[in-house]
């Protein structure tokens, strides 16, 4: 019997080393990588504001719906944007949702005075059977429409209501900011 | 969320990733197995029963061990620790089956190794930890996608007899012409997308 | 294996054309028709592929005397699992756009059947130069035979090819139009398509091998039919000498 | 916790993890095979989408 528990003993050595090594190395790429996958979510929220507001650079300080209101698929700190003469050029939303085919997080953004402004995709992680694709997102909300009369025209895929609802979503979280500020 | 809610959204979620998005038509995980059916529906039915098993078991069991990796720091080791489990799942599933029903065994033994390397099982439960999804949703989507890949595998096995009959070009007899059944039966199901696009997954 | 002269040569090629994992053996399916949905994506998860396929097959034979038999497969997936997991990371670093549009068929390299089963049938049993050949040719093989279907599939589904979405080579998406817009044909960027052209190329593939079976068989025919008039010809003239000696006696 | 505390709970994750994995494994190895099978193998005729050589359910020069 010695024998077979000798063998066994062998085996889970030589797996516990196989995969200390494993974790070793993952351990060790995490460290590097770590940082830049860090930069590179805050390089996207950037660049989706910048492709927004068609400004390159800009300063975003996040501030949150006065009190503390909650609209679903809306990530509730949103963004004052400014550029660098620290004009205010309005306000984003960030706002994160999936569907069956995964996950998608847009920026919705409106100007000073409440007005639509554009959308940009941060992050899609719809898998490959999903039917969104960029083309839908531009030709969402005409520019200029302000808030009030926002009504997203959108495909009938399964993905595009999603991206249908989110903005709609952001819209009332919008509505909702320019009666607080205003009112 | 008041229960009858959550139950309805539960129920739903099963449904829809179910028929909806099936995983083997839609998503592809899963097209290795799916593709080797044999054309008994006994064995495909077995095969099928053994992975809803080991895949809702599994989902059940990563949930809380994702859990587990955040708290300890170490989320990038998720898969490896999800292959872990898997492979474990198949053997502790095999020996129930050895010690407890021969003639379950006679009939499940031979596919049991094969469920480890079956990417249903690991996409489903990578995939419900990247999406981040809530325990009942992650249990939904795991129940809905393992009895979809049952229906699907088991539908396949029929067909794939049927098609043994049919005087299909000699080029395209045996896998090419199962891939184009695949592909009608692709196409059948895309008809259903966007029955509930309402529910929040 | 003998080392015959050419042997890394052929051992390389097998895996492109003789044993092409994806249309000869018919394996690693599921992101073959999965990320062929755009020609990028299929570059990108065929060269990650290779990475892992490599990486995982050097260090199998590497350490192929001290894992014992009964442990052999347990082993290897941990050992795939890692370089799964750093390439994951890698990716999500430096290619940011390439590992969402990949998402979950990145993790799912860890149970693709070829890994395993080049680490399982050769890696285990042969050196490390000649595993790291074996490897190489295999997801060459793949990538090609991945590059392939993503063809078919964007520019019939498309109409033409977007560079710069995947790898940030451009600065911004340019979409490279060959067929007019409103003349792709969308459904093979869906599944459907996927099976279908999985299917198309598979049937063409055994169309000319039947071909050239039939081609060989037609051949041995003709050279049986002429083997055996020759030896009628020549039993005919035999018996026509003898007739003519017995006559003559 | 403090960043040893955290080491500590990955590695002893990592080791219950293997060590369910290794009791399942040796148990599942040493569980005699019921009797009637034996040498149960594929028992339907061809798994077509196998003709990779090292397949274990290879039979043969293909179709």
């Amino acid at each position: 019997m010695p024998s077979n528990m000798k063998k066994y003993l062998i085996t889970s050595v030589t797996l516990g080393l196989i995969t200390a090594g494993g974790a070793l190395l993952i351990a060790g790429t995490n460290m590097l990588t770590r940082g830049t996958i860090e930069e590179n979510k805050i390089k996207t929220i950037n660049k989706g504001l910048s492709t927004i507001y068609g400004v390159d650079t800009l300063k975003t300080d996040p501030a949150t719906l006065p009190e503390g209101k909650k609209f679903d698929y809306v990530i509730n700190d949103y963004y004052v944007v400014k550029d660098e003469a620290d004009a205010p050029l309005g306000y984003a939303f960030k706002t994160e949702g999936s569907n069956s085919y995964g996950k998608i997080s847009l920026i919705v953004g409106f100007n000073a005075d409440y007005i639509y402004k554009g959308v940009a995709v941060v992050l899609n992680e719809q898998s490959f059977a999903s039917t969104l694709n960029k083309k839908y997102l531009n030709p969402l909300v005409k520019e200029g429409k302000t808030v009030d009369e926002v009504d997203v025209s959108c495909g009938a895929t399964y993905g595009a209501k999603l991206v249908r609802s989110m903005v709609n979503s952001a819209t009332n979280a919008a509505k909702y900011l320019k009666g607080a500020n205003n009112g | 969320m008041n229960p009858l809610n959550a139950f309805i959204a539960f129920i739903l979620a099963i449904v829809s990733s179910m028929l909806i998005d099936n995983v083997v038509l839609s998503r592809f995980y899963g097209i290795c197995p799916f593709l080797g059916v044999s054309k008994k529906v006994k064995s495909s039915l077995g095969m099928g029963i053994a992975v809803v098993f080991v895949i809702v078991m599994a989902s059940l069991i990563c949930y809380p061990l994702f859990e587990l990796l955040k708290l300890a720091k170490i989320e990038f080791m998720d898969t490896v620790a999800y292959i872990l489990v898997i492979a474990s799942l198949v053997q502790l599933v095999g020996l129930f089956i050895k010690k407890f029903s021969p003639s379950l065994y006679k009939s499940l033994g031979i596919y049991l190794p094969l469920i480890t390397t079956n990417c249903a099982v690991l996409g489903v439960v990578q995939s419900n930890t990247d999406q981040g999804l809530t325990f009942l949703m992650s249990l939904a989507n795991a129940i809905g996608t393992s009895v979809g890949f049952l229906i699907i595998i088991v539908v396949f096995s029929c067909i794939r007899a049927r098609l043994e009959t049919a005087n299909t070009p000699k080029a395209f007899k045996g896998l090419p012409i199962a891939l184009i059944t695949a592909a009608l039966m692709a196409l059948a199901l895309m008809g259903l997308q966007g029955l509930f696009s309402g529910i929040q997954l | 294996m003998a080392r015959e002269k050419g042997f890394t040569k052929k051992n390389f090629l097998k895996g492109i054309i003789a044993e092409n994992p994806l249309f000869v053996s018919i394996l690693g399916t599921c992101p073959a028709l999965a990320t062929t949905k755009s020609l990028e994506a299929a570059i990108g998860m065929g060269l990650l592929f290779t990475f892992v396929l490599i990486c995982s097959s050097v260090l199998v034979s590497l350490l192929r005397k001290i894992i014992s038999e009964e442990i052999r497969t347990p082993a290897y997936i941990v050992i795939i699992a890692t370089f799964v997991t750093i390439v994951k990371m890698f990716s999500n670093a430096f290619l940011p756009e390439l590992y969402s549009t990949l998402g979950v068929f990145i993790s799912l390299i860890v149970v693709n059947c070829i890994v395993l089963g080049r680490a399982e049938a050769y890696a285990s049993k042969n050196g490390v130069f000649d595993s790291f050949i074996d490897a190489l040719g295999m997801g060459v093989g793949y990538t090609l035979a991945i590059i392939l279907m993503a063809f078919f599939r964007e520019l019939l589904g498309t109409g033409g090819f977007t560079i710069g979405a995947v790898f940030p080579i451009v600065k911004e998406p340019l979409t490279l139009q060959i067929i007019p817009e409103d003349y792709a044909i969308s459904m093979f960027q869906m599944p459907a398509g996927a099976f279908i052209v999985f299917g198309i190329i598979l049937a063409v593939l055994a169309f000319i091998k039947n071909r050239k079976e039939e081609l060989k068989a037609a051949q041995a025919r003709a050279e049986k039919i002429r083997k055996a008039e020759e030896a009628k010809k020549a039993a005919a003239a035999a018996q026509a000498k003898a007739t003519v000696e017995g006559g003559n006696k | 916790m403090s960043q040893v505390g955290y080491l500590v709970l990955a590695i002893s994750i990592l080791v219950a993890l293997l060590a369910v994995f290794i009791v399942s494994f040796i148990l599942y190895v040493r569980q005699p095979v019921p009797k009637g099978c034996e040498n149960i193998k594929i028992n339907d005729e061809n798994c077509s989408s196998c003709n990779h050589k090292e397949c274990k359910f290879y039979k043969g020069e293909g179709e």
